[in-house]
């Protein structure tokens, strides 16, 4: 099993949402983050356009079984991807899980996910 | 500073009521309160990503409509008939140029009658953006309540509150439309059911849920609507005296009773009884008491309170089963409610007033039926004029300027798509 | 819109006072706008999954209890005195049916007076909810406040403010309360503080803390509050004129004074100065202004402030020692401050009144001494019965509703368990 | 609380017109509004650690000011000229003590007026604190706004408005500065540049964003601002009548023009329309009309607005050029604003102005040229004032008590730092 | 050492800390997040029953010693169940922790926990 | 490739991406967390001085090269600490990253990061 975490775009969710129910990943779990990479210029602040030092992103996170991650990377990519690709569009992170627990019936492993 | 204390009299001779004037003042502030009211109350039930446009239709409002009211609309509403009664014009209203120092007479000077007349023809479009809140492109959202104002509410404003408005002498003591019931709340009601149904559910409707993004705001955005109601109702009588207390009495009466009967009604339906019930309740009496505020007691106000709060909830059901995105039912309760108060008014009338009617009707006498009759008139004016309109200024609008935001801006959200900026920026460490 | 200017005079004769008349409609508004006004500030001071339960203490009170009020709450403070005086009773004000177009004395109608009473009776049980904030079980509330409302609060406001109530005409000019010192904050403060014992402490209280979830919201409340306070005392002078100035600008001195001494206070004792406590020192300078009102001048105003904010922050000093659960100082502000009001008023009141009461008086004399007395009495009376009558109510509603939230629901949040929803959406991704 | 209505004759035999203290006493109840309206206009546009902080400065303002106006503040501003005019004084005014049954010319009590203006001195320096927000020392923000009060608002509030102030005697008819341009809104523009200069630039500005925590609450602030407004302009008639109207007309007008101007000029500009930039608009227009409300008709207020707008929207755009920090842009709205109005109002004034300032005129003329020459003093005299005993206050309190706050109280933001406190709660789990 | 992150109800955060706490667990980190998962039917908007597509779910994270792991999963288990279990109680993963340093003292491993 | 993981005092968060970014590390995502720890003595209530039963703390992501994850300690560690260490101060947790990848770009492993 691995766990996804994805960095994107505060304007993609709804895009990669979709995207992802279609690959038929149904089950994650978002949060509001800040990030800071190579992205510049991004709001108006009294008739400037200013760079946010920390800018708003959205974090998924998204335990998968290991057959699935090449899928759901990819369903993540093309969704959060904006015109060919610009500054700011976000990274994926892949880490290895090593249990996973359904609390509803204690179940436990791949078919807890 | 210290000055003018000697205009006591009006060019024409009038003398002038400064405790008139000084409650019309203040009604103009309040309802003036009533259009940052109305921007929390709808900008709460938005998406976070929506907040700042949804409040920008309100706030935008306050700027457009004030200069068109300024430069013609004043003119368009209260002037003398023209092109058959269409709607008015007075070439002494463009700019309000020739008021400056004109008093009516109940002793108000007519600039201030005219500002606060001016607050109902902010408030009329901004409660329109409430049916297609979070999906409308901003631009043709601008130019929309502009044409809007003009060809929709300013002859609706003249029929029925100037003196040779043909709604204003329909029957024997005309149309009751106190405060703004028909002018108001019906036009803008069906003026965004028709906006709704022309620009289509928003993405992903109704299979997602678009949970409220803050209700406490919305909660406040309907404590201040309250207060502003005071102004907006109770200075419809042009004056501070024994109808304005009337219609004060009535306003919190019907306000309180439609809040506590959707509280209990959906208690019942429910099992719990929300906040945004509860608000949505008071809203449902305010805007059934406002054509009646003048001619209803107490009890009357109540039962029309009630009234209003049992329809709409009803309405709102049967929109959720029709599946039709009216997003912050504005016909669902200003559109309805606005009928319910405009009709069942009928049945609580003020003897005198009715014993007035009888004195100026032909024949002598004249019955809540009659009454009834002109209501439904009135009523059915209202609606077919605003929707027929409304259809003809979406569909120009929508093939030149194009009317709807594309899908990805309805995505990325109106306020990073046509303002670029956030609503809530304490929600990310800065 | 365009009517009823004609109506000069009330059935009696009176001429109407258009002046006093605006002054009353707006104190009516002000007071209206205490409403939202409390629920920003209670609602602000407790945890994110309290916030819309606490609000709808406030707004809830604003449906039940203006209800009440039109159908007997108006009849039973201000009719003749029943039940021995224990309350008053006049049909005509059952549904405020027989005061259509009465004009009281000071040219004001008697509906405004009516309407402005009873924000009075809202805002009173809304100002109790403080104190059990966070644990109280919704459905009991309703039927807490309605009950109190009928019990508690229509006798002791008949007793202080009815003509025929035995406070109002205790000594030689009555026992002294403006605008509401007793009548209001003591009997909201001792209530709460009789109901937060017997509720028992929150969950976790109080080796958990329990933080605001929006202190921004907490201030921006107190803001509207010191403006609504305006209507509440300069309002309740019943007109517009010397006393309505006077009260004003006490009402102003105190919650200055009140403001800067906490903060001062504060930043004495704890080296920093926070925005609570500002805006708490602005609460109980105007909760002891309150009752004063009418009679200091401006120097006696800012000393009221300055000794509230002392005397309250003592006692909230003492609460955190002693341990008792009142949420948000209902009593530690209101009853503590409206004590410090009621009973140091005597010190400062302004000659014309002593002489006023000197001339009433057997012998023609009357001393702040014998004030003083009067002022104890009626102190001791309303925390007495206002305790009592609370706790009864309490004992039968808990063996028949219960009144406390499940530990369930209280680790849950009101917001979820009791109404469903959540206050900020906007805290999660949507 | 029934009493006193008997009081319709001041001490001075003038008659109470209950009409005009009633608007009188809104108007002071609106411009209290304005404070908290402020508080969350600044409050929501500086980053979420100094959001209480930022508001405390509006709050403050309310605690000090209000205390130092009732000791001496409104003797300083109302009293006879001593020192030679520098400023004014009255033994009668401290703590008020002689007014307490005065009723002034216009038939207003004395009391209103008096509290009336003392909200404008807590609005000023509370205006001042936007140019320094995020940075400075929270007990050095209370001497220095005490100090400015004292010396800096009450002598130009003297010269420009006491009927001996050398600026109310200028030319022909004085400088006009109906409702505070150069009071207020220049003399806090002003200091707010001298004081953002001599404090230098936040940690980290201009290269890292800095963006605001809420702009949500910055539109509804700014709506309780324009509500506000009207009791600032309107009320400055000090009556309620004709001019009464003639001023809440100027600032309807001004303000929905400076709006739209700002929407449009920034849509041209940026291709989008951002909300801040409307909000900012409403203030640039109110503040523009705020000398001119008086004298100038409804198509000169919205020049008056649009001028205000653009004027404002460059000297934004400068100040990005140049890399100064006024935070709020304390300068660039009210500062820049206040000159646009307080000059370009000349060539907008009534006839009957004129006239009556041609009557008073030695020889009888009175010219557009001469009355701009006045208005161009009175403003230079202002900032000429101003930015001088700011610049000596600074300097003292900088070598005394110290301004700034240290980096590491700018970096844990002042909330922490100063108040111990959190705004927003909700952000965390609890 | 492992990481245990937890996904729980937002009304079960009491009881989970409770829980924890008597289970000798005091040193949490928590986070709101919102999740996607097989839950439904939640909240009420005017008198219609809705769902919410992303439901507002507690993150927690806790650093365990090996041997504490059991016992942490346990403990939010017990609590975080809502009557014997029901859509939407959530899920517990548990990842590898390489390291752990404690700023304070900036000590490593085992005992910085 | 370590995904390091620190909670740190708000307070402190302008100091840390200062020291960070002087270690020339600017890729980071932050996020609001609350915290349960050893620390007391925060907050003032009306006169009285509260312990916080959840502490607001800063979250730091922050996925770097294995030869960089010294330096980014050290530069929190130095940034985070107050005054030579008091309770509350954070803690730093590491776990092996095992992909990485750049939305934009679609690159992989390292050079993603
Ligand atoms: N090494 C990293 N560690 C943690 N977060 C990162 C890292 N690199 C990028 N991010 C996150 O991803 C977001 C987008 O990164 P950015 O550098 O702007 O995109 P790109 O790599 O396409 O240029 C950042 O705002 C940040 O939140
Ligand atoms: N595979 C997953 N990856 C990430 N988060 C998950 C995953 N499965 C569940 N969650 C989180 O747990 C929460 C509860 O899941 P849900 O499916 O409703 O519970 P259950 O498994 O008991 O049916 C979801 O809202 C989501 O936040
Ligand atoms: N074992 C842990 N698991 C998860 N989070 C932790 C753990 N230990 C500490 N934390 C986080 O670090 C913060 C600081 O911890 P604390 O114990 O107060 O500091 P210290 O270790 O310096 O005494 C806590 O508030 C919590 O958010």
């Amino acid at each position: 099993m691995k766990l996804i975490t994805a960095i994107i775009r505060e304007s993609q969710l709804d895009q990669v949402r979709e995207a992802l129910i279609e690959a038929n990943i149904t089950r994650i779990t978002v949060s509001r983050v800040s990030g800071h990479g190579q992205q510049i210029r991004e709001e108006i602040y009294r008739g400037r356009r200013v760079v946010p030092n920390l800018t708003p992103k959205i974090r998924l996170e998204i335990a998968v079984n290991d057959d699935f991650v090449d899928t759901t990377c990819q369903a993540i990519i093309d969704a959060a991807k904006t015109s060919q690709g610009t500054l700011g569009d976000g990274k994926i992170f892949i880490t290895q899980l090593e249990e996973c627990i359904r609390i509803r019936t204690e179940e436990r492993g791949g078919k807890a996910i | 500073m210290l000055s003018g204390t000697s205009l006591l009299f009006g060019d024409d001779g009038v003398e002038l009521d400064s405790g008139a004037t000084a409650w019309m003042l203040t009604s103009t502030a309040l309802v003036l309160l009533m259009i940052p009211g109305l921007a929390m109350f709808y900008g709460g039930l938005v998406r976070t990503k929506n907040v700042l446009g949804t409040m920008m239709h309100s706030f935008t409002a306050m700027g457009i409509m004030s200069v068109l009211w300024v430069i013609c609309g004043y003119s368009m509403c209260f002037g003398g008939n023209v092109l058959g009664g269409w709607f008015g014009w007075n070439p002494e209203y463009v700019f309000l140029s020739g008021i400056d120092t004109s008093i009516m007479e109940g002793g108000v000077p007519e600039y201030v009658f005219s500002m606060f007349q001016g607050k109902f023809a902010i408030i009329t479009p901004a409660l329109i953006a409430g049916a297609f809140a979070e999906r409308i492109n901003f631009k043709s959202y601008c130019v929309f309540i502009a044409l809007w104002g003009l060809l929709v509410y300013n002859p609706l404003c003249h029929w029925v509150w100037a003196e040779d408005g043909f709604l204003f002498n329909l029957g024997s003591n005309g149309a009751i439309d106190f405060a703004g019931g028909t002018v108001v709340h019906i036009s803008a009601g069906v003026s965004g059911l028709v906006a709704a149904l022309y620009l289509g559910a928003r993405r992903g409707y109704p299979s997602d849920d678009m949970a409220p993004s803050n209700l406490v705001m919305t909660m406040i955005g309907a404590g201040l609507l309250w207060v502003g109601w005071f102004g907006f109702n109770a200075g419809s009588s042009i004056t501070s005296g024994l109808s304005t207390a009337q219609a004060l009495t009535a306003t919190q009466a019907a306000a309180a009773a439609g809040a506590l009967s959707w509280m209990i009604i959906e208690g019942l339906h429910q099992g719990k009884a929300t906040a945004l019930g509860l608000v949505s309740g008071i809203l449902a009496g305010l805007v059934a008491i406002t054509p009646a505020a003048g001619v209803v007691q107490p009890m009357g106000a109540m039962v029309l309170g009630l009234a209003a709060s049992a329809v709409c909830y009803l309405a709102i059901i049967l929109k959720n089963k029709w599946g039709y995105d009216d997003t912050l039912d504005a016909f669902g309760i200003h559109g309805v409610g606005g009928i319910v108060g405009a009709l069942l008014l009928t049945f609580f009338i003020r003897d005198s007033w009715m014993e007035e009617a009888a004195a100026m009707a032909e024949g002598g006498t004249w019955t809540v039926l009659q009454q009834l009759g002109v209501q439904t008139v009135a009523v059915f004016i209202a609606i077919a004029y605003a929707a027929l309109l409304t259809l003809v200024l979406l569909w120009i609008l929508n093939k030149t300027m194009g009317l709807r935001a594309s899908p990805q801006n309805e995505m990325r959200g109106l306020d990073n798509a046509y303002h670029g900026e956030r609503g809530y920026g304490m929600l990310n460490p800065n």
